[in-house]
């Protein structure tokens, strides 16, 4: 199942990146998705990790929040930076992570990281270890309603 | 010119992560500020390849952006366990170490 | 250990993609830049990066030596077989037009097959040589000698 | 339209270059490797989402828009990922992230005034 929809994905992208759309083209897409798939399967790449479809209805939604997030943690990281004298305040803390499965954990893990302010700095079984750049940013993250909108994210499928 | 100014922006920024290359004080001061830099090649390749209207550098930029991902990774483990080679666990699911 | 999770996880997800984006340049070498080399090194780079993130004993079960010394020796006889190929048929060595009726349909398919050659290569070389250098100091087949 | 985009796309060309300089600024400023990191995190986020979002308003509907949207996608997967390999690698050597208390013991190594 993970197989198909991987196949089907690779198809999509090699449309977008290829440009040329003649039937030879097309037969090489497919036949070097077939290759891709094979030797995927070889390497057991595929899973339900790797290729989460049983998110794809949640994640845009997750996404758009996510961005918004991104913009506004962007601007106070650039005021601070930009700012004379003592704007930072770095710290180092824990946050417990609530998901209950490991791709959960990298969803919110990256989705941190990728949140200036604050970095993910080591993963220890349930608990997060986060670099925080100001109280700012560490208040953000131990609010919860990151933690909250990624468990749930798995929980909706 | 919109394409110019943002190449000679991308330059800047090219120069202060070059300088924090330059300066470390760590190993890991160092691959921060080349991945950094890596990033803005690949912007530039983008905003190059419409200066010179070849929109084939795209492809450039993505290979460029993969191969700094790799990199990075590989010169991470190498300080970190002085070998490539170091066993990582298996890719399926619940058969990391 | 849950210190790799991260690293474990991105990894199989982006595998897949970029052994899909080097065929992708191999087989559009005549529309933008890229070609064989550049492909081949590509799709390298997916085997060397599974190695770095799983270990290269799990790379070597994945793809074994006698696969890579194939690839090497398979790519270079692609090579060097479409060269005689065209000798045999009239030309002169590598001369793609004799290949097919009309000389630019011969042309499109001779480079095509040459570049699947010269990809072939230098994918199993690049293999060949991470594997290499990643095992030193580690242990060495000895039946491979 | 054709001129409204244009200027849209300035706009976001020049709102990317300027976090992608102040993200490296950051980098040249602030005062240990994991401060560093949000710096870094400026420009290959917003920096770069921005910058790409104004190339791809040039392009157009065509190919080249596919493409540089793959390459913010993987932007997007590569950039924490291997922020997180370098944190993790930095914090199991031993490196200890610079706080304001243990100023004497390991801030400013490299004397570039970060707090001025």
């Amino acid at each position: 199942m993970h197989a198909i929809s991987l196949g089907l994905t690779l198809f999509a992208t090699w449309l977008l990146l290829s440009g040329v759309y003649t039937p030879l083209f097309i037969f090489l897409g497919v036949l070097s998705c077939a290759i891709v798939v094979v030797i995927a399967l070889r390497m057991e790449v595929i899973d339900r990790e790797s290729h989460p479809v049983h998110l794809s209805m949640s994640l845009p939604g997750y996404w758009l929040w996510l961005g918004k997030e991104i913009v506004l943690a962007n601007i106070d990281v650039t005021k601070r930076i930009l700012s004379p004298g003592q704007a930072i305040n770095p710290s180092v803390f824990r946050v417990k992570a609530g998901q209950d499965d490991e791709l959960g954990k990298v969803i919110y893990a990256n989705s941190i990281t990728l949140t200036p302010g604050t970095v993910t700095i080591d993963i220890d079984d349930d608990d997060l270890v986060i670099h925080a750049l100001s109280e700012t940013s560490r208040d953000d993250l131990e609010s919860g309603e990151m933690d909250r909108r990624v468990t749930a994210l798995g929980d909706g499928a | 010119m919109m394409f110019a100014a943002a190449t000679a922006a991308l330059c800047v920024a090219m120069l202060l992560a070059l300088l924090r290359a330059c300066l470390g004080p760590t190993v890991y001061d160092r691959v921060l500020a080349v991945n950094s830099f890596g990033t803005k090649t690949v912007l530039m390749i983008a905003v190059l390849g419409f200066l010179a209207g070849r929109p084939d550098f795209m492809d450039i930029a993505l290979l460029y952006a993969l191969i700094n991902f790799v990199g990075t990774i590989a010169v991470l483990k190498f300080f970190r366990y002085g070998d490539m080679a170091r066993p990582g666990g298996r890719p399926a699911a619940k058969g990391g170490d | 250990m849950s210190h790799h999770l991260v690293i474990r996880v991105i990894a199989k997800l982006l595998i897949p993609f970029i052994l899909l984006f080097g065929l992708y340049v191999q087989f559009h070498g005549d529309f933008g830049p890229g070609g064989g080399f550049q492909a081949g090194v590509i799709f390298a780079v997916a085997f060397v990066l599974y190695a770095l993130v799983y270990g290269l004993d799990n790379a070597r079960r994945i793809i074994p030596d006698r696969y890579i010394r194939a690839g090497i020796a398979l790519g270079v006889l692609i090579f060097a077989g479409t060269g005689v190929v065209a000798m045999f048929l009239g030309g002169n060595y590598l001369d793609y037009s004799v290949l097919a009726h009309d000389p630019p349909h011969g042309q499109h398919l001779g480079i095509f097959v040459v570049e699947f050659g010269v990809g072939l290569t230098v994918a199993s070389v690049m293999v060949a040589i991470f594997f290499a250098f990643a095992g030193r100091g580690h242990k060495i087949d000895e039946k491979e000698g | 339209m054709e001129a409204l985009l244009d200027i849209v796309s300035g706009v976001l060309l020049a709102a990317g270059s300027f976090f992608i300089i102040f993200g490296a600024h950051g980098l040249v400023r602030l005062p240990d490797m994991f401060a560093r990191m949000h710096g870094a995190g400026v420009t290959d986020t917003l920096g770069a989402g921005l910058f790409i979002a104004g190339l791809m308003i040039q392009g157009g509907f065509t190919l080249v828009t596919a493409k540089l949207f793959l390459i913010l996608v993987f932007f997007f997967f590569a950039s924490p990922t291997s922020s997180y390999a370098l944190a993790n690698a930095a914090l199991s050597q031993g490196e200890k992230p610079w706080t304001w208390n243990s100023e004497d013991s390991n801030g400013d190594k490299d004397g570039t005034s970060s707090k001025t």
